[in-house]
């Protein structure tokens, strides 16, 4: 079992997910978190005093998925991601060694 | 006094001034409450006080007015036809309190007088929300609201100011509404919990404000609006108004400092909420008095009503009532502590209208016995036992009728949600920052996938999707 | 009326406190406005009524208030030196309306009606925001509000109230500003809102108000506002402010019944921000109707204003404008409505002015046949013309100069930081809780690389700094 | 004049509603400080100005009043016993200003003159609190508000007011509280600034606003009721009212204007902290002025403030003082310029009191030379020397006693939580949305794990436990 | 070493910290997030315009472990979150190279 | 790869991130959590009711970086937001499979 994790523009979340749905994918989980990086922030001023935010909103999506449609996963996430943008995001992807679903305990694949 | 039928326009501005610092007051209680509440069910309970200016406004102008303050039929309730909502009035000779002898009365036009007791009708009836917050039915509130202000309000009124058996015959004093407001209020409020029972989880669970600036907003703008209130009932401009409006202002001030004394005392920190708190407190319990004591007496009835108030608030714990908001720790006790103060410090000497026109007494430390003391408990009494019946029997039949009790997976789901389709924020640790909040423009506001489109760079996903029909609409 | 000029005490009060209730008028709707938007434009949405009341108050001391109310020069505008703002007008006799046979006039002073109708210029413009949210440069919006006020508002005034071709001509009535404040604020918007186009992904993304208890809050306090701009209208204390000012309350709650019944059949659940659209809709609509009809036709006039309006609030879908706020299915339609009312219900018998005054005649169902129908609807056209045609050139001469329509980025980041280089809130799941903001706090604020210094534990790091040269500043 | 007493309708009723806005001015000065702090310090900041209320209400009754407006005893101070609030005045002839020849004074009863004098005193020592966000112990400053009220402000306002040194003697001007108001807490501001310190990680950490659209409604409740201030201040209703009412708007209006267009030069971006701010340094800098001065001096005047205040901000920053919210920027500043203004404009065309009444000359551009804006300047001196000293005095000696600054940690973790036991808000991105706020039904809120029972799926989780002996309490 | 990560009903949290304590568990990590799945969502208007909101809230906890009490803990963790309604959430574990507890520099079980 | 995550009080943030910049990492990914551990929480009162806030705001700090940098990015992650007062946090390493920057397309180190 594998957990693929992106951290993309909030923006791209709902391309991502229509993505994910139209591969089958039953459910993820997305948070707030921001980013730091080579994409730039921006600056505020309040009463003459400026200051730079450079953490950015980004939006984490996970997928718990069968290693088989991992690459299909990253995939269809880079894709519909993308903006070709500095700050599009990053995908990674970790071993899972087990998983179960909360309200029948089924385990592995068909917690999914 | 002129023999022509003339508008005392300084009374006229004064009453008008009042009545829109009244209405004021209950969105001011909106705020109050909704931010006292969880966040999932601020807008309910907003929706609560802004339903009833709506409703009560319509009824008062229909009939409510009349049955107040229409000539006494029986000492119960006026002629309901006397002021019915189809006439008009607007003649020359429509001034309130007008009689043969006296043929401009106060000099205020009768539409003037009309408005500012309608902001009190209003409210009293919002007032009583606060008791069941996150749990009751929108449908059965309304109805709850419309039956409680007709059977219980209105008479109540007639009985208070109208000429019914409270003012005019048991001689209580009431000056702006200790009995017919808080002390009705309060007692429904204590009934309408009852019957519709806990919150899911209290007093388990921790249920603690949502938005306290919202809290301190909604008070403030209550001890604004209030001034009118109190102040706005003396009816015209003379001395007694003048002392009515210093008496709430220090009441009030005192009612602060009684409050977080006690929260220092108790719980070793004072807080805003309970600031805000015992100036509620401070206003309930000076608005029977106000026009009727010295301030001496106010600033003690502050320091008392704010003390005891906080203390109040814990017994809806001891006796396991879930008063949501406390509107019984806070105007039932607080509007009876002010009533029963006139029997204690009432005084002809600083309003002389207590003798001679209402026939009150003087209060015990001014040599008026216990006869005075005796009459506003009778008049607390008898507002208390008919409040909390009506309101219980109305109550109890909502629920057995169309259902009041919300069902419970709605009710952790959250109300606003439920009963409005809204929630209250979207807000988030990114909003307003680049990118907005992330999650609403993100789209966890949800999509009909249907309606989803791939999203371009240039043009942010779709959060949501006005449904086309409903768009249609 | 004495021959010497004297200030009448009771009608100057009267006017000072509506001026300071209409100027809290503009707040509110910034908060109203700020609320039913989204959370990275708020402080986009306020500082457009905030710059109005600085701007649009300048430009009526120093020569608007005379193109408005100076001595009539051919039916169009006033003499725009009879009060220019260099002057100063103090005298004795400077009172309101003050002519050779009434040297008192209304006995009000000049300064004090001055400042009154001032506040109508700035909330009308204010109002127009609405329906640019999250897109507008704000140095064009300042441009638009300047242009529009000198060729509109100011003149516009003038046809209505001034002496103009609306009032002393077409004898159209207009008690406090259906025509001249809400049915050209509209109109104008509409405008505006075509020229600038829709906001990126309007509507297919939703854009949902991110803070509602803000909504209520505002609505709230244009309620109580309200009451100085139509019952302080009448100038004077007489019956008519009464009956004005309870006509006020009576179609706004009406409005908000009306409002939620048609959501609770249309989308099954009324909400909130229903009511307090259904509040403004109703004080839209009463505004010109408010002393000139009776309280029945006031109840009928807001329940009839709330349902439409809360019907015509789709119609930007159906035909595809982006009216952000709804600026126009509230105030152009609402103002129609309450307009035509008067053709409708307008009597002498609640109002001798009608008649006498104005020499307007009564509505269709008070025997006046269909000429005041008319003639309302037609100044109502003559607004509208004029109003959208201008406001359509104004805003498409600043695009195509200085440019109006903000960058898509910036559109898309918000507009708060691009044209404000501010964001609304800063609070996090943790605000205020031990550690408070952890974001806040743990510089997610960012911080210049160069000035960060290593946080020691006694010190929190720092999330911002304030620039050496700015701070020099 | 009438030969007996009488009151005055129009000027009491004036005064009453003019009371009743400054009040609210406390309030609106809460959400004002409140939005523009750190959230972590939202609630205490608000505290500072509620029980600022309570406990200088009080006072005033009690002392305060006699202090400042008993009869003049050495210059320095009024009779401390001549209202002394053990008393009553409530005779026919208690009317302020009532004198043998004047039996009427100003027509109006002496509380409400007293109530109106009240407000002042409250606000003058709330605006002060600005300075010392986030770490002034709460007991400090009540102790530190009722030492400077009893030895600054009411001497302070009986020197400018009350028959004392600065109005009496310097025949100084100051209509509504320059000096006596905004230089006063300003200077106590500034040591009260320097002897706290300041915040754990000033400058280097930035701390932003975190509820912008709280400044902003805020500074619309501040605007609204500083006409009550200005205006009301000229105690009678007469065109002065008038005039500083407009002028109180116009340089309101055009402080905002002056405000944003500097940060539009200086950052590049106009802000609604900007223009809030910029609407209070107007407010502050014609309280002085308003009723001394022509039209277009007010309007000059608040470009001129709304300038230089935006200026004058970031001298913290230059010399190293945390004037946390700039009281000193905004209140010192503003009350300079408003003060030293009447030295160039002021005339007795527009105000015959000024020569007549206060024996004050016209200002250097109306040929009155020098004389008086020495006066003015003495006048401020004065006041700042003996607020800041007594200040400073004060607050070295609370911190060396019980201890003014809060402990590190504490203050890291927020004053909200150490001093007050609160936390503003329990939002969260899914605050009322399906489930409500996540974790404040999640139980984020904590439980004491004694208490915490296994939840079941229809009842949610306890969040948190009112502790029985609490509760018992 | 390893770490459970459990995706849960906002309800539950208390639940199953009450659960882990029993255990002996000595800290967790949790967060919000918003989980899409089979649970299907609820609907907003606003002036006539509907919403639908298809992402639900939900907690992530986060625990790190010894291997040997993995099982114990993830039985824990699934049936104090149970509710048995759709949308009981995910428990899954993943393996933990190394720990390190900032305050002590202490690594591995001594980190926990 | 490697995914280096800490958990740390909110006001070391900066300093961690200035020590990682120090290290040349090019980018972060943070998130707001709350953590339950030895620290113990506050008590708040409202109205009367006591309630003890268990729970304390914490910064989840995640690095993606090549296996060879993980010793140093973990000590100087833990030098920095060290303060020596109980709840200063956690950090883990877990490995990555494979890691893509979503603008290029880009895979393993080459994405970071
Ligand atoms: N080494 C890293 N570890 C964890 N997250 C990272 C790392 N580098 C970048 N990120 C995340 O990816 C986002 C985009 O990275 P950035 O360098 O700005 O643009 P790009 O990925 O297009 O080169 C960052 O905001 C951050 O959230
Ligand atoms: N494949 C997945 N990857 C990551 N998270 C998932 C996945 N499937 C479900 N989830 C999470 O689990 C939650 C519950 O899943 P759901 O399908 O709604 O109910 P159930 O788990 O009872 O079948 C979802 O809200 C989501 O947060
Ligand atoms: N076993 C664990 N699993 C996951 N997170 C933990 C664990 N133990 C502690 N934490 C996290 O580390 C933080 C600090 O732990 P704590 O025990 O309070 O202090 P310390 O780490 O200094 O001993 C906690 O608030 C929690 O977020």
């Amino acid at each position: 079992m594998k957990l693929v994790t992106a951290v993309i523009k909030p923006y791209q979340l709902d391309a991502v997910k229509e993505a994910l749905h139209a591969l089958g994918v039953a459910g993820l989980t997305v948070s707030e978190v921001q980013g730091y990086g080579r994409q730039k922030g921006h600056t505020e001023v309040y009463r003459g005093a400026e200051y730079t935010v450079e953490f950015l909103p980004k939006i984490r999506v996970e997928v718990l998925t069968d290693e088989l449609d991992v690459d299909k996963i990253v995939d269809a996430v880079v894709g519909a991601a993308r903006t070709g943008k500095i700050g599009d995001g990053k995908v990674w992807v970790t071993a899972v060694e087990e998983v179960v679903r909360v309200r029948t305990g089924e385990r592995g694949l068909d917690a999914l | 006094m002129p023999e022509a039928p003339t508008i005392d326009s300084g009374n006229t501005v004064w009453l008008l001034v009042s009545t829109a610092l009244v209405l004021l007051m209950t969105p001011g209680l909106a705020l109050f409450y909704g931010g006292l509440n969880r966040a999932k069910g601020v807008l309910n309970m907003m929706m609560m006080s802004f339903s009833a200016i709506g409703l009560i406004s319509v009824l008062w102008w229909f009939y409510g007015f009349s049955v107040a303050f229409g000539s006494d039929v029986n000492g119960l309730w006026g002629d309901p036809g006397a002021y019915l909502g189809t006439k008009t009035f607007l003649a020359e000779t429509d001034l309130w309190g007008a009689t043969a002898e006296n043929p401009s009365g106060i000099g205020v036009p009768l539409y003037v007088f009309m408005a500012f007791q309608m902001m009190f009708a209003v409210i009293t009836v919002a007032l009583i929300s606060g008791a069941v917050s996150d749990r009751a039915k929108f449908a059965g509130w309304l109805l709850f609201a419309f039956g409680w202000a007709t059977l219980v309000y209105f008479p109540v009124a007639h009985w208070v100011w109208g000429g019914g058996i409270i003012g005019a015959d048991l001689h209580a004093l009431d000056f702006a509404g200790g009995t017919a407001v808080h002390i009705n209020a309060g007692a429904a409020a204590l009934a309408l919990a009852l019957v519709l029972g806990k919150r899911l989880g209290w007093p388990r669970e921790g249920m603690k404000p949502h938005n306290i600036p919202l809290v301190a907003l909604g008070a403030g703008l209550l001890w604004f609006g209030w001034f009118g209130f109190n102040a706005g009932s003396e009816l015209t401009v003379d001395s007694v108004a003048g002392l009515a409006f210093i008496n709430t202002q220090l009441a009030t001030a005192a009612a602060v400092l009684g409050w977080i004394v006690v929260e220092w005392i108790k719980d070793r920190r004072p807080t805003l909420v309970g600031a805000s708190s015992g100036a509620v407190a401070g206003l309930v319990a000076i608005t029977p008095a106000c026009g009727f004591v010295a301030p001496w007496a106010a600033v003690l009835l502050g320091l008392v009503a704010g003390a005891v108030c906080a203390l109040a608030i814990s017994l809806k714990y001891r006796l396991g009532y879930d008063d949501s908001l406390d509107v019984v720790g806070v105007h039932f006790v607080g509007g009876w502590i002010g009533s029963l103060w006139l029997g204690l410090f009432a005084t002809n000497s600083v309003n002389g209208a207590i003798g001679d026109v209402i026939g009150a007494s003087d209060g015990l430390f001014y040599g008026g016995g216990l006869t005075q003391l005796g009459r506003q408990a009778l008049a607390g009494l008898i507002v208390t036992v008919w409040s909390f019946a009506v309101a219980w029997v109305l109550a109890f039949g909502i629920e057995k009728t169309i259902g009041f009790r919300l069902r419970a997976e709605e009710e952790v789901g959250g109300i606003d949600i439920a009963e409005h389709a809204e929630s209250g924020y979207d807000l988030s640790p990114a909003a307003g920052s680049a990118g907005g909040s992330a999650f609403a423009m993100a789209g966890l506001a949800g999509t009909k996938p249907a309606a989803a489109p791939a999203a371009a760079p240039a043009e942010p996903a779709a959060p949501a999707e006005p449904v086309d029909e409903k768009v249609a609409g």
